[in-house]
């Protein structure tokens, strides 16, 4: 047992956090620490600035450009961004379509996309979800029907995460429907710009605009865009799920977010003392802690493991996922609360970046405030998607336990 | 022992419930939220009509005297419909006060105004400093030839934007005990800010710079306004737990019916042991909250104040911990279905949600159970 | 809505105060209180007082001897008699096979046994559960053979309690094995002296007798003592279990245990000053406390509906059971909790009548201490037996939920 | 960083486990428990011999000079086969603390003994009115020509009856700081009753009727002995979180092939998914309570006082928390199985209950967290 970080690792924390102070923008910072509406422009940019300094893709191999970094290395860089505020990179290019794009892909397509990734140029999104197919994805059924050099695809997708940004989507689209459902399934990446294609959006709980429906009308695409092989996309589909767990506890944010939480309860006074004083508050906060002291440790287990073996994390990402998840909520949840009857206003504009309450609000009302139950509602997506914790459990229940 | 609704107040939940289904929809309500004053106006008036109104009112002021199971009955209904206008605030809680300790003038000229939809209140009693306690107060009261003039802020009162007047808490000097006063919403030198809140509703800040008022803007007596200040609010909890109760049994309804028809795998979701055994448990906290609901409801139509503060405290806390269960399980239950804004599940989550933050969240009733529960 | 009881309803609160204050000996009453373990003469003897009394079946019509107690009557009297420390009545003779035999059982039988029950003459257990069959209970395999005037019975039944001192037993046996598995059972009465049944002690986890295993081999068994006919055991099987059900939520028993756990924290003494007063423990007793007030008017719900409706209670007293149980659970082990480090001695004879600890001990081990954490341990079986919690769930999701 | 057992302690692990398989089966430990001394003097004898006596103890006395780990490995094992023997009492609290604290010629007297299975020790630190607060202490130490004189009560002292020596807690008077001395079991004025556990080990009450010790007897200094001794007893509770965590893992091994093997309605209820999800939830709470010994077992290792106590103190809360649940989960879902005393589960149950009420529960160690948690 040897529970330090390794010299090289802990240099390279020094490094991260070097950067971080250097390069990351005061005003992304400070919309990430105070829980702000992100837009467009700050992912971007933050894209831009890591690629600038050869970090745009942490865990990419160095032959498509990428930093090479172990696992570990990657977990140290989110963790220490989380804490200084750097937004999270988003998933949907970085550890969704590249790996898949890496390991099945045309050298062509490798070619022209990665590079596009990396630099911030294309913004992509996730094309999976349909109405009818959530957990049981298997069952979608938006089709593309071959048509020479094309694919004619009609259907709708769901749950789309912030599309209307999106340059590029990759799809699960039904090429066949002979066989098993899994077996006529291909994927495919489709032009956000094409014809046909239409972003609906879909405000989410909090009044936020972050989910969109996307709808397929007879756009042609062409048969150069189909990633691998026709009805193998199933296939790629579970490749790019275990990519995608190994790193999906969040630690790093769960961290700022305590800290964050206590700042918040000392800041905020209950019977003519600070909040954290009150030992009830500071016991539901307590357990939060707790629990995420044992799932950082938990985390890194996994990590180490999956480091040394030099592999995917195994199904006990899952547990991962369910706690994570559980902390993310219940610290938005205990920062609500510590607002008392402030959790109640709805100042929409308190989420843009740079609002300032006028001066009658700011008797009560500090900049921290307005985001705060709208983030508790917003995060009990944390434990709906991305596999429900439900299904987690199911895998866990089959894959670990043998049931 | 009888736990039925008697048919009057059946009648009324009946009322009620065709009043939603035909005129305030879940379209109907999320168009009035987005509206300049977050409420319908229109729909004011119906309650009067319908004798909402002035359900609990006292008969001498053209009330119907009713008690706190009738005001159970309807907010109940409110929960389940998400009716934003103003009833919590200005029928049960402010007028309840008026009605409870203000001079027989001051109810002559109020109660009636409030029973025919011509008169809207609002209680400005919390302040930035003071979290969840009553007695927390740092507005001051001066004494004036005329009457008093009082200088302070209350933060998030509820319905202020559409009240007509105030009743404001305040004190002479600190150590003083509180007094109540009423002050009309074109009193010179109260300023109201306005904002929705989580819920649709509306809520806002009251700033009073040397508001003068009359003497008889006096409500109860000089140093005496917290015991009736928390009479009051506990009336207006027991009907927030109501409140509750009704959201919890609309949520239940709603996940049920959706574990029925929702199909994953082949099979409706609501063949899934693990989903059932959930849905039983949040059976179980629905009717166990509405037994907390009925003590509290029982206990504050009571004398015995002791009683009241430790029944209205257990069924906050209680129901604070149950409505966040069903709320938070039924939107779990109802996957990606449960957080966006176009079904009602996430605005009953979402209110249920803002219940718990008002009038004390649980942590705060705990605090208060332990300090009136007799230990044995 | 209106919470109070009726004048005649809190006039026999009074009468059964007054009774329990007369008559409850201080020896039984001492017993019960401190949680020791109850003799079988403590429980014949106070069946004996009340059958004096006229009270020995409450809830029996007064054709059968019965005190003609509405459903509200009886909980007063459970309510008040765990308050002053009675004993509970038994549930296998009065409120099981009584019932069945009053509704299926021939004149004769009925005039036989039921006499015998009231006046605490005899003493029954419940032979239902086997090895193999638990929750699943249709699936039991001890036979019943006829053989002329006689059954002949073979199998073994299990979790019986309290089956050492019993007189005469109730068993569900299989006559037929054509059909579906309910259709061949029949409900025969047994006496325990009949040669060929023997009974082997099962200890539970808190060291004491409770519970048995009972063999029957080649046990000849009197036609006579069928109850109704045969192979139509699993409808009076089904009609017991309604009766058996109404009144399970224990609140007299719950109410008694909140009250000794605050006497409990009262004594015990943390940082200086008395449990009670420490707060995240009083929390704890809060939540209990507040459970325990819910689920009383949730009982009394119920009661007053099959009181008005004159029918046994419906699906709801699942809802009882559940919460019942749990509470009573959770009361034991905030007692255990309470002791602090006196919750480890395993004082055995502490649970005898009359023990006072020796000089020594007593200076950190009061007289309430040795039971309890053998019946926390103990206690839960209350969330296993009566059908468990799991079945519980079961039955209020399919009955009352449509699931 | 590496979170495997190293080869040694792999060895360690297997050769204990065989040890269990042969030695220590159900059958022989419930034998034990009902024996008179309740342990084996024998497996006390093999201990050494398997060098478990002499493990964490410093190499010129004869130990092995094993970490907080090597500690961690053998208490996981103590947990999976319930072994009786007073192996945490003597070796990882008592030897520890005189490892730590006592002067050399303590030292060269009793560790050696120790490693031989020639001395067994006892802590008598708490006492009737302290509940788990060290320094609660009423015990007195009066200075006498020849060195000291001892005089209080000491209670529930773990392993007492087989102690050769007991360590003793004691104050010159009121507002002086703990002074730790070893008292021989053959003290005059000292006296020992005895007791069986709920989890079947012996403990006892410790009388000390003005007993006199020599100087030499004092363990550390006059007035300074808190420190070491809450040292040791963090030691201590480390090691037990990892007894805890072997009983947890042994229990969700246990529940989990019964839930293989039962079978209800025709199939194995490990097919009842609200029994899958619940089987996942104690899989998960193991894996968390395993993280959280790691931390504690780190910790103690180290320099750091405030991080030892915090880590120690998080470590018994949460492990008390979640072998509440592992062990409540499997006796239910063992159904009536769970319940009786021939099949392990209840005793792994038991074990696990009377563990979070050793060394500080899990109210105490949430109140000790936030007093030593930095906030920020």
């Amino acid at each position: 047992m040897d529970l330090r970080f390794t010299p090289e690792e802990e240099a390279f924390r020094t490094e991260v956090r070097a950067f971080l102070a250097a390069e990351l923008p005061a005003d992304i910072r400070e919309n990430v620490l105070l829980g702000r509406r992100l837009r467009k422009d700050d992912v971007v940019r933050w894209q831009k600035i890591l690629f600038r300094h050869g970090w745009g893709a942490g865990m990419w191999p160095t032959r498509f450009g990428g930093a090479g970094w172990s696992v570990v290395q990657q977990h140290i860089f989110d963790e220490e961004g989380a804490a200084a505020g750097a937004p999270g990179q988003l998933p949907f290019a970085l550890r969704m379509v590249a790996p898949v794009l890496m390991t099945f892909a045309t050298p062509a397509q490798q070619a022209y996309f990665l590079p596009r990734i990396l630099s911030g140029q294309d913004w992509w999104c996730q094309g999976y979800s349909e109405p009818g197919a959530g957990s049981d994805l298997a069952s979608l059924r938006t089709s593309a029907v071959r048509d020479g050099d094309h694919y004619v695809v009609n259907g709708q997708k769901t749950w789309n995460t912030l599309g209307q940004y999106a340059d590029w989507i990759f799809c699960l689209v039904r090429t066949s429907s002979e066989g098993r459902a899994q077996q006529g399934i291909s994927f495919l990446l489709i032009d956000m710009k094409t014809p046909g294609v239409s972003v609906r959006p879909i405000v989410m709980l909090d009044g936020e605009h972050e989910i969109n429906d996307i709808f397929f009308a007879d756009v042609r695409v062409p048969v150069a865009n189909l990633v691998g092989e026709e009805n193998k996309g199933w296939t790629y589909a579970k490749f790019l799920l275990e990519h995608e767990r190994t790193n999906n506890a969040g630690i790093g944010n769960c961290k700022r977010e305590l800290a964050r939480l206590k700042q918040i309860a000392a800041g905020q006074r209950a019977g003519g003392r600070p909040l954290i004083e009150d030992q009830r508050f500071r016991d539901r906060i307590t357990q939060v802690e707790l629990e995420l002291m044992a799932l950082e440790i938990t985390n890194l287990r996994v990590l180490s493991k999956a480091h040394r073996e030099a592999q995917p994390a195994g199904p006990e990402v899952s547990l991962l996922k369910i706690r994570g998840s559980e902390i993310i909520q219940r610290l938005a949840e205990l920062q609500m609360q510590a607002l008392g009857h402030d959790a109640l206003p709805y100042v929409r504009e308190g989420l843009d970046a740079g609002w300032t309450p006028d001066p009658l609000l700011s008797q009560h009302f500090p900049a921290y405030a307005p985001p705060l139950s709208g983030r508790y509602f917003n995060y009990r997506k944390t434990s709906i998607y991305a596999g429900s914790n439900e299904i987690q459990k199911n895998i866990i229940a089959k894959m670990i336990l043998g049931l | 022992m009888d736990f039925r609704y008697n048919d009057e107040q059946l009648a009324m939940q009946a009322t009620l419930q065709r009043f939603i289904e035909r005129d305030y929809g879940f379209t109907e309500r999320r168009a009035l939220a987005a509206s300049a004053s977050g409420f319908s106006t229109a729909a004011w008036t119906q309650y009067a009509q319908l004798g909402l109104l002035a359900l609990p009112l006292p008969q001498q002021f053209d009330g119907l005297g009713g008690g706190a199971f009738d005001v159970m009955v309807v907010m109940e209904q409110v929960g389940r419909g998400l009716l934003l206008e103003p009833y919590l605030t200005t029928v049960v809680l402010c007028a309840g006060l008026v009605a409870d300790a203000a001079p027989p003038a001051m109810q002559q000229a109020l109660l009636p105004q409030v029973a025919a939809a011509q008169c809207k209140l609002a209680l400005a009693a919390y302040e930035p400093a003071s979290r969840y306690e009553l007695a927390q107060v740092a507005t001051t009261a001066t004494r004036s030839t005329a009457g008093w003039q009082l200088s302070g802020f209350k933060a998030v009162v509820l319905d202020a934007p559409s009240a007509d007047a105030f009743i404001v808490s305040a004190r002479e000097a600190e150590g003083d005990g509180l007094s109540l006063f009423l002050v009309p919403r074109t009193a010179a030198g109260l300023t109201v800010s306005s904002y929705p809140t989580q819920s649709g509703a509306r809520a806002g800040d009251v700033q009073l710079a040397k508001v003068s008022v009359g003497a008889d803007a006096l409500i109860g007596t000089v140093g005496g306004g917290l015991a009736p200040l928390e009479k009051a609010v506990d009336v207006a909890i027991a009907a927030l737990c109501a409140e509750a109760l009704g959201i919890m049994s609309a949520l239940n309804q709603a996940t049920l019916a959706y574990l029925k028809t929702r199909k994953q795998f082949g099979v409706a979701i609501g063949a899934f042991q693990a989903l059932q055994h959930r849905m039983a448990d949040m059976y179980i906290a629905e009717e166990q909250a509405r037994s907390m609901a009925i003590i509290a409801a029982d206990r504050v139509a009571g004398a015995d104040a002791a009683a009241r503060r430790r029944a209205v405290a257990a069924a906050k806390a209680y129901i604070g911990q149950a409505a966040r269960q069903v709320g938070q399980e039924a939107v779990q239950l109802h996957g990606g279905m449960g957080v966006v804004d176009e079904l009602i599940v996430s605005h009953y989550f979402k209110r249920l949600s803002m219940i718990e933050q008002t009038f004390g969240d649980t942590d705060y009733h705990l605090a208060r159970f332990a300090q009136a529960a007799p230990v044995p």
